[in-house]
Order: C-alpha cells, then structure tokens, then sequence
C-alpha cells in the first residue's frame, strides 16, 4: 500500500468527519492507501511541515495557500471538503446582522488578522481598534456582554450553551466571504510523481464524509481516540450543523459532487485579497488550485 | 509566637502550608461571596472536585509533561554545564561564544518549533528539544560566572602547584562554582517545566501521550476552567516541588560551608 | 609513635647525619632572581630590582616593614606573578623544572587559604592528590603532618570551626606533607603562641637540616629570624627593595642552647638595629607618607 | 596568534564578530551547495535582503516590542528584588512564601493570558505584565541567595555596631548579593524580551501597535520564511545587545573586587 | 600634625593628665562573664564556664595556645555569640546598655574583614556612618585614624591591593576611629613588623591612658602582653579555661624605659613560665590528641 501523511489544522474534530471516516471504514485501504492522520493544533505552521516533506497533504486554507503560492511555494490546492469557510461572528443575542457590530469589540485571533478580518474591514467598515486579542479562550467574550467573538458554528457556540448563555453565529461565508472550507492541500511534487495517490486520497476521502454525514459513529471513535478530550455531544451538534448547513454537499457540491472547486470562486478569493492589499496583484493564483482531481469525481449524497 | 518562628518543624513545614491553607480560604470566600460564576474563576472546592473526579486522566497527562520536563532538565544540566565549562576554558572562547549562547534563550521557540520537528521525527524528542532549550540559559550563564568566581589565592595555588585543567576544575572550580550553579538549577528546574508544557503548546499532541498543556488548551477551549485550574494546579505543584528539591540539594551541597546556606553560628 | 617522640625522633636523626658536603656558597642554585622588578596595574611599584640567589641547603628569610614587599617577592619567586622587569631561574632553568623529580616547592601563604568546603584532611591531603598519590599512601603521610602541627583531632573539622591559629596550621601541614625541596613560608607563625611557635621552629630546623631543604621564610619575630636562618635579608618599603643582608653561620642543626646563648642576643640586637634602619629608610621615599614607621 | 589572543581588543570585538561572519559564511554556503529553498531555510543574504527592503516596518515592530521588554524588565527588576528584600527579612517569610513565587515561573502564561486580557483593558500593559511575570522568577531567586550570601563576619561586624536593618542592606546585603543580583540579571533581562515576544504571541494584537511576535506569526502563516527569520535576527540581535549591556554593568559595578568579574594580578 | 608629632602629643597630653582616682579594683565593671560557657553546634566545647570581671580602665590580656577559645570569650564579650550557659553583663546591663552614650564598643577581629568592594578610607569611615556621623567630621577622623596606622597614602586602595599587614591595620583604624570606651582587639598586631607594632603598642598605652580606655586583648607576643596589660590572663585548652592571671602593677602610663626594666624582664619569665604549664595543662585532656604542645 502507498503511504500517506495527511496533517489536519486542529485537535481532531467532527469538521474531520470525512478523513477520519474513511480510515475508520477502511476506505483508504481499500484503495490501496496506507494513511496516517496527524493531528495540527494552534500554533502548528502546516504548510511549512508540507513544503518540508513531514507531511503528504494537509488540511489548509485557501488566503494561506495564495500567500504560500505567492512566496513560490510549490503547493496546491486539490479538493474543498466544505462549500465555504465554516468561520463566522459569534455574539450575544441583541445583535442581528453583522453591520450592528460596527464600532463594537470583536475578539480576533492573529491569524485571522490577514484572512477574514480585512474583509470585515473592507465590507463592513469595521476599525481596528475594535479587534481584540483572541486566544481561543471564551472568558472575555462571556464577561463582556458587547463583545463579539470569532467562531465555528460547533465549537464556540456549543461551548457558550454549555454555560447557559444565549448566543447567535453570524456564518461570514452567508455575508459572501469567498474562500473555500478544509482543503486538502499538497505539493506539485506529489502531483508529479504520485498523482494517483492523491487521487485515490482525494476519491477517497470525499467518499469518507459522505459516509460520514450517513453515520458517523465509526469516525467518532478515532476522533476520540485522538482527542480525548471530544464528546459525542459536540461531535453531534456539529455533524447537525454540517448537514443542515449543507457545508459538505451544498452550492456547487449538489451539482458537481462533494469536493468539488471552481476557478470563479478562487477568483473571488484571489480579488478580495488582491483589494485588500493582502495578495501581491502578479500572483499566479491559478497555480493554487487544480480542479483535475475533483472534477470528475461526482461523489454525491443520496 | 516567639518559640513557634525558632521552631524548626514550624518553619520550613507548617508556616508555609498555614499560608498556602489561607489564601485559599479568602479565594474561597471572595468567590463565593461576590459569585464569581465558575467559567470565570473557580472556587478551589470546584477545582478540587474536579481535580479529584478527573484525577487518572490529569495524572497521565502529568506524567507525560513530567517526562519531558525531567528529559529536559537533565539535557539543559549536562549540555549547560558542558558549555559552561568550554567557555570558562579561554576568555577569548567566552567572548567569542557566550554571547551567541543567549540566542538559545531569546528564540521563540514557536518560531523555530516547526524547523525541530522537521530535523527530529520523534515527537517525544522534539518536545524534549524545544523545553531543553527554554531551560538551557540560566544553567550557561550561572555555571559561567560560577566557574570564574574561584578565590584567586587558591587558584594560585593550583596553578602552583602544576594541577591539570580537570583536577583545576573538579577540585576548584566545580566546588568553587557550586552557589551559583545551584542557582542556575533552581531557575532552570522551573523552566524545565514550563517549558515542556510551552512546548507541547507549540508542537502539540494529543492522543494517548498527551501531556498537561492539551489539557489545559481543551479545557480551555471546552470552557472546563476548573479542570484548567485543576491542570494548573498539578503543573505549579510539581513546580513547587522541583524548587523544593533544588533548595534542598543546595543545602545539602553547601550546607556546611558557603554562606547562602550556613546556619549561623549564635 | 606519639607526636612528641616522633620530633624527638626527627631531632636524633638530625643530629647524627654526616655534616653537609661543600661550603653553603658552593651548593648549586635554587632559585635565582635576576632583576626581577614588579609594578601592579594600579601603578604600585612594589619591587624596584631585586637580585638574590638562593642555594641548596640555604635558610633564607625575608624581613622588613609592612607592606614592603615581601608576600610580593616570594609570590615571583612561586612563579604566581611575572615579574614587571627582569627573570627567575630555578634549578638554573624556567618554571618547567619545578615538579620534577627532586625539585618540589612548597608555599605556605600569608593567609591560611584553605577550601572552604572540604575538610582539614582533605585540604591537607590536596597535593598529594594532585600528584596522583594513591590515597593508601596519602593518608598516612596527612595524618602524620597533621600531627606534626598539632591538629591530629581536627582532621574531620571544616575550616570555619577552627581558630585563626589552626587554620594557619592546616596550611603549613599542608605544605609539609609533600615533602618539598623548596620551601617558602609567608609568615607561617605569626598567629600562633610562643610554645607552638618555638616547637614548629625546631621541628622546622630538623627538618631542614635533615631533608636538605631550601627554605625562603618570611617573618615579623627577629627571634625566629635568627634561630632559623642562615642568612636573612634586611628589606625596605617605598619601593621594595633588599636593604641589608646578615648572615647566620652558626652550625646546624639548632637547638635550646643557641637561643640562650650570648652570639643569639647579639645577632638579634644587630638585625633588630638593621630593621630600624630599614623601617627609617622605608620612610618619605616614594609614597606621599611613610608606608609604616 | 599568540600576541592576538592578549589583545583585548581582538579578544573583545574582533573574534566575537569573526565567530559570527564564520556561521554565516557556511551557513550561507550550505544553503546554496544544497540548494534548499527559501522557504524552508533561507540563506543569510536572502533575509538580509528581506531585512533592507521590510526595515521600516520591522524596525516599527521591534520598537513595540522593546518597549513592552523594557517596561517589563523593569518592573521585574523592581518587584523581584523588592520580594527578595522581603524574603530575607526572616526565615519564616522566606520558607513561607519563596516556594510560591515558584508560580509565577511554572504557570503557562497563555493559560492566564484570558484572565490578564479580562483584568487589564489595555493591550500593552496586558503584554508587559506577562512579560514581567515571565522575567521576574530569575531576579527573585539569584537576588534571595545574593541576600543570603554575606560574609559572616562581616555581619558580625555590622550587628555588633547596632546597624539598623536598612544600613545593613544598604551597606551590606546589596553589595554582598550584587554578584548573584547580576547573575540574576542577565538571564532576567533576556527572559523579558522572549516573555514580550511570547506574551504577544498568546495576548497579541496586529495593528500599529504589533511587535516582533505579530510579524513573525504572519510571516510564518503567510511562509514567508526570510521575513519571519529577518524577525528573529532582530529578536536575536536585542537579546545579544542586552546580553552584553548587563555583562558590562557587570563589570562595571564588580570588576574592582569581585572574583567572577576580577582580571588576575599576573 | 605629622603622625610622629602627633603621637608625642598624645603621649604628653596623657603624662599631663592627673592620676586615675580610686584603686583599680574600685573601678565599676565594664564586663562581668558569669560562668559563661561555650559549646559550638557540632559539640566542640569551646569555653568551660568563665568568671571574669573587667573594670573601667584596665587593660586585660588573654594570652593562651593556639585554640584555647580567646577569640571564642571575646566574641561573647561582643555579644557575637550567645553562651551556652551562664551570662554577661555590660556596664551592669544587658547588651542594649552597650551603644548609649559613653559605652561604645569596638573590636578589631583576628582577621582583617574588610569590605571587598569599598575603598580603605570607606572602610574605615563604616562604623561612624552606622552612628549616622556627619560626613564633613567623619572625613578627618578617618584620616588621622588612618594616619595613626601609617595608610594614609592608602586611602583610596581596595583591600584586595594591600599587603597583609596593611590591611589588619586598616582594620585596627576602623576601631580607632570610632574612639571607643572598651576595645577588644585580637591579635592586632600579630602580621606587623616589630617596628610597626612598638609604634602601636606605645599608641595604645598612650591612648589608654588618655581616654581611660577598657581594652581586652589577645596576643601571643609575652613582651607586648607584659607590656600593655594591667592584667593578663593565662588560659589553657581542653576545654578552654582561665588557667591563671598575672597582674602586672607597673604604673601607667609605660614606655620604653619599662621595656627595657628588668622587672619587665623578670614578668616575661613569669608569664612564659605560666604560658608553658597552660601549654602542657592543655594538652590530652579532652580532645583525643593534644590540641597544642
Ligand atoms: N594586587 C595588588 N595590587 C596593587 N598593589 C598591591 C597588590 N598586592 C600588593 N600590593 C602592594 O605592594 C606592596 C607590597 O605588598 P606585599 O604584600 O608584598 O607586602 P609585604 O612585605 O608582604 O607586607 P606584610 O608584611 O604586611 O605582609 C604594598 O604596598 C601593597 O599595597
Ligand atoms: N564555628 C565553630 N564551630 C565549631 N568549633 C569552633 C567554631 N569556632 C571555633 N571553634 C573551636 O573552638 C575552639 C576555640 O577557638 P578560638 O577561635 O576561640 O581559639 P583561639 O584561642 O582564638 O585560637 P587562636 O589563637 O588560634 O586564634 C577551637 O577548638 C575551635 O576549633
Ligand atoms: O480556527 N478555529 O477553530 O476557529
Ligand atoms: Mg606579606
Ligand atoms: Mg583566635
């Protein structure tokens, strides 16, 4: 069997449903792959670890993919599991739109500082000063009852339930933020030599959250093996928000299959970044993404 | 009150648990009377159930953190001694590597983690690397300036008498730079510590050989401040620990003649 | 073998070797101070020139005001300073010769200079262990030095449970248990009493004599000076300097009956008078007041 | 060689600066025999290009940086001889509080930070209290030895003259304790610019007033790897500079009488 | 004032003065040691109970072997140890008595214990700036102490850069400078040249008499002893003890018309004679082997 070192961007979570399904259902064994997951946290870099040959393929984001690519990082973009980038606001209840969030403070992690904030900056006329520091950590946003946090829609809002408050997730992908969600990113040299790894990786994979989404008690067990600290609960809730959000098989997906990327979307993803000053205009951003591998594939719900 | 402070057993034992025992009366209390919700600030009664209904799973990740952390802290002694030793041998080594030594301290380790875990494919290893090197600097800088605070009349006295660069250094500078290493080890036991944890947050792991920064990040993240409480507990505990054993060597090393640890003679 | 017969013992064996062989101004070199001059980095000129040659056999001590340079003189000749101006030869060549066989020096500091961690046994032992003598055959030879100084029951004490006088015995026994060739003591006795003092000045002149020890001797006590030496150097502060030379040729060994008689008195009223001198001299010259009076 | 290993300044600037220049040369000639790309380990002269073209930005940023290092190694120098002037007071404040202070060292500041960020409205007082905890441990513990390490009879002299408490710290504990105090301060002194770097890792914000850690977390996220290493050459670079600045007070305040930083009489 | 001119007039201003009133023995006591013992932490016993009273105005010698505790009864006079059984009073108070005005008490220790890292002048100046002395009366009390020990070049020196017997005179100007009523000096002058030390010794006297100075102090020189001392007591070891006193009842104040006496000659035999039974009475008992011979 091939092997293959897939790194994620988190603790493993219901949001890695998919990879983890098809190596808990043996999907990837069936195609001849011998995958490892490791497990990314939050200050693992993983594009350096890529481009480093410590992993095959990871779990990435689209900004950092375009900003790797703009520094001639050989990677790539091969499939999106999610539509849209599951980020969004979380806030205490008197808010309704993000525009009511003007002038308020949002707590902001620093590596959202050059992805989805400047895009807040730009539609919403958000300020800087608003942006407080974010560690990952609730307590400032629950003593502070003007303060809005960043957010996934199965994390901190669970966890704010969890204690009794009454919150409401404001998804940015809703308000038009262009990236896409929990790619899998790997290196032009594996396109090279292996494609057909990472084309059974990717066929795979997309098959694992399809599974995923139908029953995922098998990959549930491995998430809690990895992360012990997971409860079915929380994988529960989440696995509730994928589905009724339609993250893994809605926009494109319902037509072209799960996984499935356009170039239009990665224009406006390349647009927003070059508007925002973020991405250097002379970007090849059509090297950031390839949609060889998703475009055929036609994996689709039931 | 006056006989208790000469009493030995009073002082080095029961004064100080006394201490511990009413700050965490009044933390109770300042709880729990303006009713500081849990999430925020847990009272110690939240942390101690916690800490007892979660105990085997803290304990595993404690004794994960705290082989790193011993791992590290032997690394940092020998190779901190060693560097140490090489830089006292000429000044014109000291001048030209000590300096460079502080870049050990002054790197962030999350900015050169990445680079450690590419080079070292043991997670284990990598973890014992980041933490050895957060631990490192005050075992160099002390033992360097230890190794030099010989009294000159005996290093004349070596010198006299033709002894060897080892039998200088095991018979002279070694004892001579004792205070100042011990010192170092104090400091550096802590950073041990902390520094695995820093490291774990940095190069992290979950899974089965999680340690205590997993806890505490997930914890975190879950809201479960008590339990983070209780994580942190076990972590400033074993710091509490370590210095006691670190004071403790010191007194049992120079004890009976340097001044730092002498009971004067009334 | 108790301390008092094992002097006794020395004392005998002492006395019934041969007399020594050519006249003392025939024996060979020990040590030979060419020149030697020294300025501290603060300017302090502590040595103007000093020529002195020292040889085999010869009791030398050094004698003059405080602060004249006498710890300076026997730190160059240790080799413990380098001297500003000129050179020293022992055994007629460099340092290296030192240490080798037959040419072993000994100093006893001004200061007791102990380690302050270790005990009295392992101080005293210290040199031995330097020279890699196994410690079956170092132990004996400390305990029996430190015997010969009176500190048997100290041997498992540190040195800040001792009196300033024991500490000082420490040191010289550390001195004594390499049995040296060269010996140089800066002031040795001078925190010990009378009875102490005159029993190690015997035992020294046994010694001495026995061994064929060179000794370069530094002391306050115009008594010792003369019951000792076979020739003492009268020194002058402002800036250091040999101010005087008188030479003891009374036969060795020495005992009770020389420092009774009448030739003691005289030589020590003539090397008192010569002191005098020395301090007077030391006066006025080069420092803005006297250095000592 | 000989004359030059005596020549102060040789010994002093030239061979710490040939050091140096060597690393880089074969550091740079690695790089290119094995031609490893820029984004993994950049070669000297890319990020000394990336330092020339980023300069203004970076220097902005290393600016915010000192300042939260140097507020914060003061108040660590301040509060941490403060608590070990307190801690040698008397026996049984020491045994019943030193142990704690232990706490400050081994608690994972990003645990804290959210409760810091709660307390304090104020980003860079928030960052120079982590740092301060961060860098405080080191002055305590050296400093508390230093105090201790008097010369009995010394003491002696000054308790006999009915010296008060002040005078006998004044005139005796401090300068007895300079040389551990000092010791203390070259390790302290680092710990506060790694602890601002850290604290803006964990607590950090962008915007104008982001230091050092902000653009090396961008340029690492963003892989560009020689500006992310042209940070850590200025980080690296301030800690050197600090290094050598207490090495030098060292000198200064120690070099007439103290054996660690006294030149031998030859 | 030249120093030399300076001694003179200390000395005449003290022939000036009329004689001291009552008897010696009438004089209030300054210290009384009431069988004040001694046992150190790791069960040396330093000091067998002592009785011992010294009254206003005497000069008191403790003289002894190596080891016998003198400096151990002087740090209890001092209050630098506590005695393991028994008590001392100063000027029949406790020690809070010592202090106020007209008590002052200055020690000059066995060893130098200067301040490393403060110049000479500095050194000497600490006890008037720990009695808060304005430093513009501090400054000049400091050089004539100074002057009074032949440093006065050295003032600006650190220990470090003096010879050995300089810096115990360093020492012995921080005591002077504070003109104390009871001066415990121990072995003061034991590194200085006997030039140096006759110079102090007549300073002494000369002081003691002027400024009716109690002095306790510790030598091992019989000469200075008979000379200085009003009474001197004899102590033997094993464990330390007071083995016996002799008074000497020359008239105050001496010179060197006394040293050079036969009375003062036949006082050294009697006190050496006492000194080598303390000696010989120190030796066995106590310790497994004898502490000094
Ligand atoms: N390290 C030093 N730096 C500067 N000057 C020094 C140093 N050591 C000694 N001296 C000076 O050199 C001179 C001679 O000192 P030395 O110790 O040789 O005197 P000494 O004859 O041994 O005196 P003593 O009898 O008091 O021991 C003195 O004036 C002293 O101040
Ligand atoms: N701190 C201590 N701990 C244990 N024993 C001590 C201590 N200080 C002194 N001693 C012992 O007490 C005895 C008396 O010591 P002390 O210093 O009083 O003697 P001394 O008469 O002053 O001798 P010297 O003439 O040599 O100065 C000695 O046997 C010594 O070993
Ligand atoms: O990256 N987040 O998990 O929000
Ligand atoms: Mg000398
Ligand atoms: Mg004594």
């Amino acid at each position: 069997a091939d092997k293959l070192v897939f790194l994620t961007s988190w603790f493993a979570q219901a949001e890695h449903g998919g990879f983890y399904q098809a190596l808990a259902t043996g999907a990837y064994e069936k195609v001849g792959l011998d995958v490892t997951i490791k497990m990314g946290g939050p200050q693992v870099n993983g594009m350096q670890l890529l481009v480093a040959g410590e992993a095959d393929a990871i779990m990435g984001y689209d900004i950092q993919t375009l900003k790797a690519v703009e520094n001639k990082l050989p990677v790539v973009t091969v499939a999106a599991s999610f539509q849209y980038d599951l980020q969004g606001l979380m806030t205490h209840p008197d808010i309704g739109s993000l525009e009511d969030l003007k002038g308020r403070k949002i707590l902001i992690a620093t590596a959202s500082r050059n992805t989805f904030w400047p895009w807040l900056r730009a539609k919403y006329g958000f300020e800087d000063q608003q942006a407080a520091p974010y560690t990952f950590n609730l307590q400032p946003f629950l003593v502070d009852p003007k303060a809005a946090v960043q957010a996934y829609p199965s994390s901190e809002p669970f966890e704010a339930r969890q204690q009794g408050k009454d919150v409401k997730f404001l998804l940015l992908a809703d308000a038009g933020y262009p990236p896409y969600g929990t790619t899998i990113v790997t290196t032009r040299g594996m396109l090279d030599q292996k494609p057909d790894v990472m084309r059974r990786f990717v066929k795979a994979t997309m098959e694992g959250w399809k599974s995923y989404l139908a029953n995922p008690a098998p990959a549930n067990e491995l998430i809690k093996r990895d992360n012990s600290k997971m409860t079915d609960e929380r994988m529960a809730f989440a696995v509730d928000w994928l589905r009724t959000h339609k993250a893994v098989n809605g926009g494109d997906a319902a037509a072209g299959g799960i996984g499935t990327m356009t170039e239009a979307r990665w224009k406006q993803t390349y647009d927003f970044l070059v508007s925002a000053g973020l991405l250097n205009k002379e970007t090849d951003w059509k090297r950031a993404f390839t949609t060889d591998f998703v475009r055929d594939l036609q994996v689709t719900l039931d | 009150m006056r006989p208790l402070i000469r009493n030995e057993w009073f002082v080095r034992v029961a004064a100080p648990l006394l201490v511990g025992a009413l700050v965490l009366a009044v933390w109770q209390l300042a709880c729990q009377t303006y009713e500081v919700p849990a999430y925020l600030f847990p009272t110690p009664t939240d942390i101690a159930a916690k800490l007892a209904s979660d105990l085997p799973g803290l304990l595993g990740a404690l004794w994960s953190t705290l082989k790193v952390t011993f791992m590290a802290f032997a690394i940092a002694v020998i190779a901190g001694t060693a560097l140490a030793f090489l830089f006292t041998q000429s000044r014109i080594i000291e001048f030209s590597l000590l300096p460079y030594a502080v870049i050990l301290q002054v790197t962030p380790i999350a900015a050169v983690a990445p680079l450690i875990i590419i080079l070292v494919k043991d997670t284990t290893a990598a973890l014992t690397i980041c933490a050895a090197v957060i631990a490192i600097f005050p075992i160099i800088s002390n033992t360097t300036i230890g190794l030099k605070s010989v009294d000159p009349s005996l290093a004349n006295y070596f010198r006299m008498n033709k002894a060897g660069r080892l039998q200088t250094l095991v018979r002279l500078r070694i004892p001579s730079a004792l205070p100042f290493f011990l010192a170092g080890l104090r400091i550096s036991s802590g950073l041990a510590l902390i520094g695995a944890v820093v490291a774990e947050f940095v190069a992290g792991t979950g899974g089965r050989s999680a340690g205590l920064a997993y806890e505490i990040l997930q914890s975190s993240f879950q809201l479960d401040i008590p339990r983070m409480f209780a994580a942190l507990f076990l972590i400033t505990a074993t710091g509490v620990i370590l210095f006691l054993a670190m004071a403790g060597l010191s007194n049992l090393l120079l004890g009976h003649w340097h001044e730092s640890a002498l009971k004067v003679e009334q | 073998m108790g301390p008092a017969s094992q002097r006794a013992a020395l004392v005998q064996a002492a006395a019934a070797k041969p007399p020594p062989g050519p006249e003392p101004h025939l024996q060979p070199p020990v040590v030979e101070v060419l020149s030697a001059e020294k300025s501290f980095a603060n300017g302090t000129r502590a040595l103007a020139p000093i020529d002195l040659t020292v040889r085999a056999g010869e009791f030398l001590t050094l004698i003059g005001p405080s602060g004249c340079g006498k710890s300076t003189l026997l730190k160059l000749i240790a080799n413990l300073y380098e001297p500003t101006d000129g050179r020293i030869n022992w055994w007629r060549g460099d340092f290296r010769k030192v240490g080798q066989d037959g040419r072993r020096l000994a100093f006893v500091f001004q200061d007791p200079t102990l380690m302050p961690w270790a005990r009295v046994a392992t101080n005293v032992r210290l040199p031995l262990d330097l020279e890699r003598v196994p410690k079956p055959q170092a132990t004996p030879r400390v305990a029996a030095a430190l015997e010969q100084v009176g500190l048997g029951h100290a041997a498992r004490s540190f040195p800040r449970q001792l009196s300033g006088g024991m500490r000082m015995r420490v040191s010289i026994a550390r001195a004594l248990v390499t049995e040296p060739n060269l010996l140089l003591m800066d002031e040795p006795f001078g925190a010990l009493d009378e009875f102490t003092r005159n029993k190690l000045d015997d035992d020294l002149v046994a010694l001495s004599w026995e061994r064929k020890l060179t000794t370069i001797f530094v002391t306050h006590s115009i008594y010792e000076a003369v019951f000792l030496s076979t020739r003492i150097v009268v020194m002058a502060a402002n800036p250091g300097r040999v101010f005087r030379e008188v030479v003891i040729d009374e036969p060795m060994p020495r005992g009770d009956d020389f420092r009774t008689s009448s030739r003691f008195a005289d030589l020590c009223r003539e090397l008192s008078a010569a002191l005098t001198d020395a301090s007077i001299a030391s006066q006025g010259k080069g420092a803005k007041t006297p250095c000592a009076r």
